[in-house]
């Protein structure tokens, strides 16, 4: 069952204007690089990401935004961005606030089958506005709902040809439920394998949630605050 | 004398217990792993997928794929692991984690806490705020008493957007340690040289005060 | 002549598309992949938690720790994956599964199944049968037309404790080869030798019947 | 933070009649052999156990059985057992059957702090019953509950000083899970290594899920249906 495109270009194809996506990351952290540059490439607008941060100015999702390619972000943090917060002041930009850990549960929802689930994060504060409130061990909940996307853009250290994927340290962060959650789940990866070589124990993403896979050309992977001690 | 932000750290750190989880904002809640009492064993996680944080690198030994919520470089101890945000806020909502240090703009006497916005200024998000205050069983809040207004931040009611509901159960301020209990502030402890008139000033919420405030002992 | 077990899993196996993931269930679903297409790959999924299940293993090569939902030892193909159980249910529920193949006791005409309880007897339990049949977009039964005392398994409605509603989409029995639509089966095949007539008389749900019905090709 | 405990007996205090215990495991494979023998010789009674499957007559939690331990079984399939068969038509065993993919949610959620959510998994059928039914993208679902326990007893491959745990292929099913679920939670280990042993990107329940951790004396590993082909 072999998944492997050769390129971005082909990895991404049918992604078009309007469509909502769903990409993986933490910060600049685990984000797929090289599906960015080619997103850029292609100048689809009108786009839905689903991201729990939106890059910096000249790197991540901070490039489509440079290029307006935006209409919506829903994340749970957007801050270190200027153009970000030009556009969403200016009305251009859309912006939709999720907390970290309903952002992280609503998308592993979306790729189980399970539209809908109480927590209580949020209630009481603005996010909990229009949703069901229920009491449960005493304590009130919220009912929050499932995401999913068109597309899932996810990144991982490596990955084999049936689309098995490993991540590496906190580079896996919202990854998997994004894999797990989009209609069509594009990985690119840092080293692509024949499928045989990872172990089964040890793969994070079943191959079964993702249909195409390729090996990025080049990782950058910037540091968003470098913080080191002296030796 | 009031405390610096390392001060205030260093009374934070005397109520972790041996054995807890702890997860640590950003900001001073973040100078708590500094003062990690004798003899005691915490292990800390951070919500973008990691338990058992270590120090920060060496200068040059930085890796980009491990950093902590606040994105700064990290190292791990002995014993620690990675795992998906889904896994890890289901720690944070399952009660697994001991203990939340983090800070605030705002606490009410009824344990509100507002932290995340502030209305006419760029919003930059909860992040994980919102699922930690709401799930924590033992929530300490860091923060200033009073703004650079000079106004209390300790309040009878948040004039702020809330970020969590009744869930904040003790500050630490530059001044005085205050628990929260049934709708109250009460005066637990003053910081070295503060004076309780100084303490009750400075705070807007309604505050108990006993007949011995005793100083911390930092 | 009405085909036996291996004849109608060789039926569904005709059902098979390139890069399904499929799961099967226990009893003539479990034969199926005997039978796969040539030119065909698909990858079985197993509800306890595995992908790409490859054959049994060779006399004295079983691994206790590696069996299917079925509890038979088996072997695991290259590409393979173990999870939990949970991961496991969200790729079925969350119908990442393309087909589930299942044995039934009845089937009815809108789709219902049953296939878990007798009243009067000892219940075993559901097992993972009601999240596949909820889930799965496509479901195939792989079932006798008729049980032990001549009676149709193939109704109008469902007289056992059901597993799932208007849920099944096709079912491949001995006889013949039926569609569910619009709450009627529909008569898509008939074993080789079968008569339209005999699974007629055998079939008690609504039967629709075109003027041409075509041997199966197996 | 070292969680070892020298033995089974050390690793199962506290644990009392009427309680109620999740079991890991799925039919033989991945169960937690030394504990359910020191859940035989402790002789604890009316136990609500919490497990997929209920064991063969003479091994697994059979043995529980054989000894009147269990008052109540939540099971999503308990064949394969004379004993239970006989204490549940006497009425002597309360059995509450359960689709297995709800249960292993259940659990996911009562570890999670998730106290409910929707499934399609039983609508139409006696398992919704006295359950809410509501639409979701046309589609009926049930509202589950969380499922807890006062101890889970889990079984892993390796696990580390300081409760970090790795399965081995599937007998890792609804451990997992119910290491999450727990209130306090056992892991018996068939190899128990220091922290630091085991990589941090392998680790399948970090620590924090786990109160007590032992190496077992020994693992029959029972196979319930032995399949072979001929070479």
């Amino acid at each position: 069952m072999n998944k492997v495109v050769n390129n971005p270009k082909t990895a991404l194809e049918g992604i078009q204007d309007g469509m909502t996506l769903m990409v993986g990351g933490f910060g600049l952290c685990g984000i797929p690089e090289n599906s960015i540059a080619q997103l850029v490439k292609m100048g689809v607008k009108n786009l839905t990401c689903i991201s729990n941060n939106a890059g910096v100015d000249d790197f991540g999702l901070g490039l489509l935004l440079q290029g307006k390619q935006v209409r919506k972000m829903i994340s749970s943090y957007v801050g270190e961005n200027d153009e970000f917060e030009r556009q969403m002041l200016s009305g251009e930009l859309e912006v939709d606030l999720i907390p970290q850990g309903s952002l992280a549960e609503r998308c592993r929802a979306g790729g189980a089958g399970i539209p809908a689930f109480f927590t209580p994060a949020g209630y009481g504060t603005e996010v909990a506005q229009g949703k069901e409130v229920r009491i449960f061990n005493g304590k009130p909940h919220i009912l929050e709902s499932a995401l999913t996307a068109d597309f899932a853009i996810v990144k991982a250290w490596k990955g084999d040809t049936e689309g098995n994927l490993i991540y590496k340290a906190t580079a896996r962060n919202f990854n998997p439920m994004m894999a797990m959650a989009g209609k069509i789940t594009i990985a690119e990866v840092e080293e692509l394998v024949p499928a045989g070589t990872l172990d089964p124990n040890q793969i994070h993403t079943p191959g079964i949630f993702v249909q195409r896979i390729f090996q990025g050309e080049k990782f950058e992977k910037r540091i968003e605050q470098r913080t080191v001690r002296s030796k | 004398m009031a405390l610096d932000k390392n001060g205030i750290a260093k009374r934070i750190a005397q109520e972790l217990k041996d054995g807890w989880y702890v997860n640590l904002g950003i900001g001073i809640p973040t100078l708590v792993a500094n003062y990690i009492p004798e003899g005691i064993e915490v292990e800390f996680q951070s919500e973008n997928g990691i338990l058992g944080m270590g120090p920060f690198p060496f200068d040059g030994e930085e890796d980009p794929d491990l950093i902590n919520a606040g994105k700064q470089t990290i190292t791990v101890r002995n014993g620690a692991s990675f795992f998906d945000s889904a896994t890890s806020f289901a720690m944070i909502r399952g009660q697994h984690v001991q203990l939340t240090v983090l800070g605030a703009m705002e606490v009410s006497q009824n344990g509100d806490i507002a932290n995340w916005k502030i209305p006419g200024k760029m919003v930059k998000g909860m992040g994980g705020a919102m699922d930690l205050v709401a799930s924590a069983e033992n929530i300490i809040v860091a923060m200033m008493h009073s703004n650079k207004a000079g106004e209390s931040k300790i309040l009878k009611n948040c004039t702020l957007p809330l970020t969590g509901v009744g869930c904040v159960k003790k500050v630490v301020t530059e001044l005085a340690v205050l628990e929260i209990n049934e709708g109250k502030f009460h005066l637990l402890e003053r910081a070295p040289g503060v004076s309780v008139e100084e303490i009750i000033s400075k705070t807007e919420g309604e505050l108990i005060v006993p007949n011995f405030v005793p100083e911390m002992q930092i």
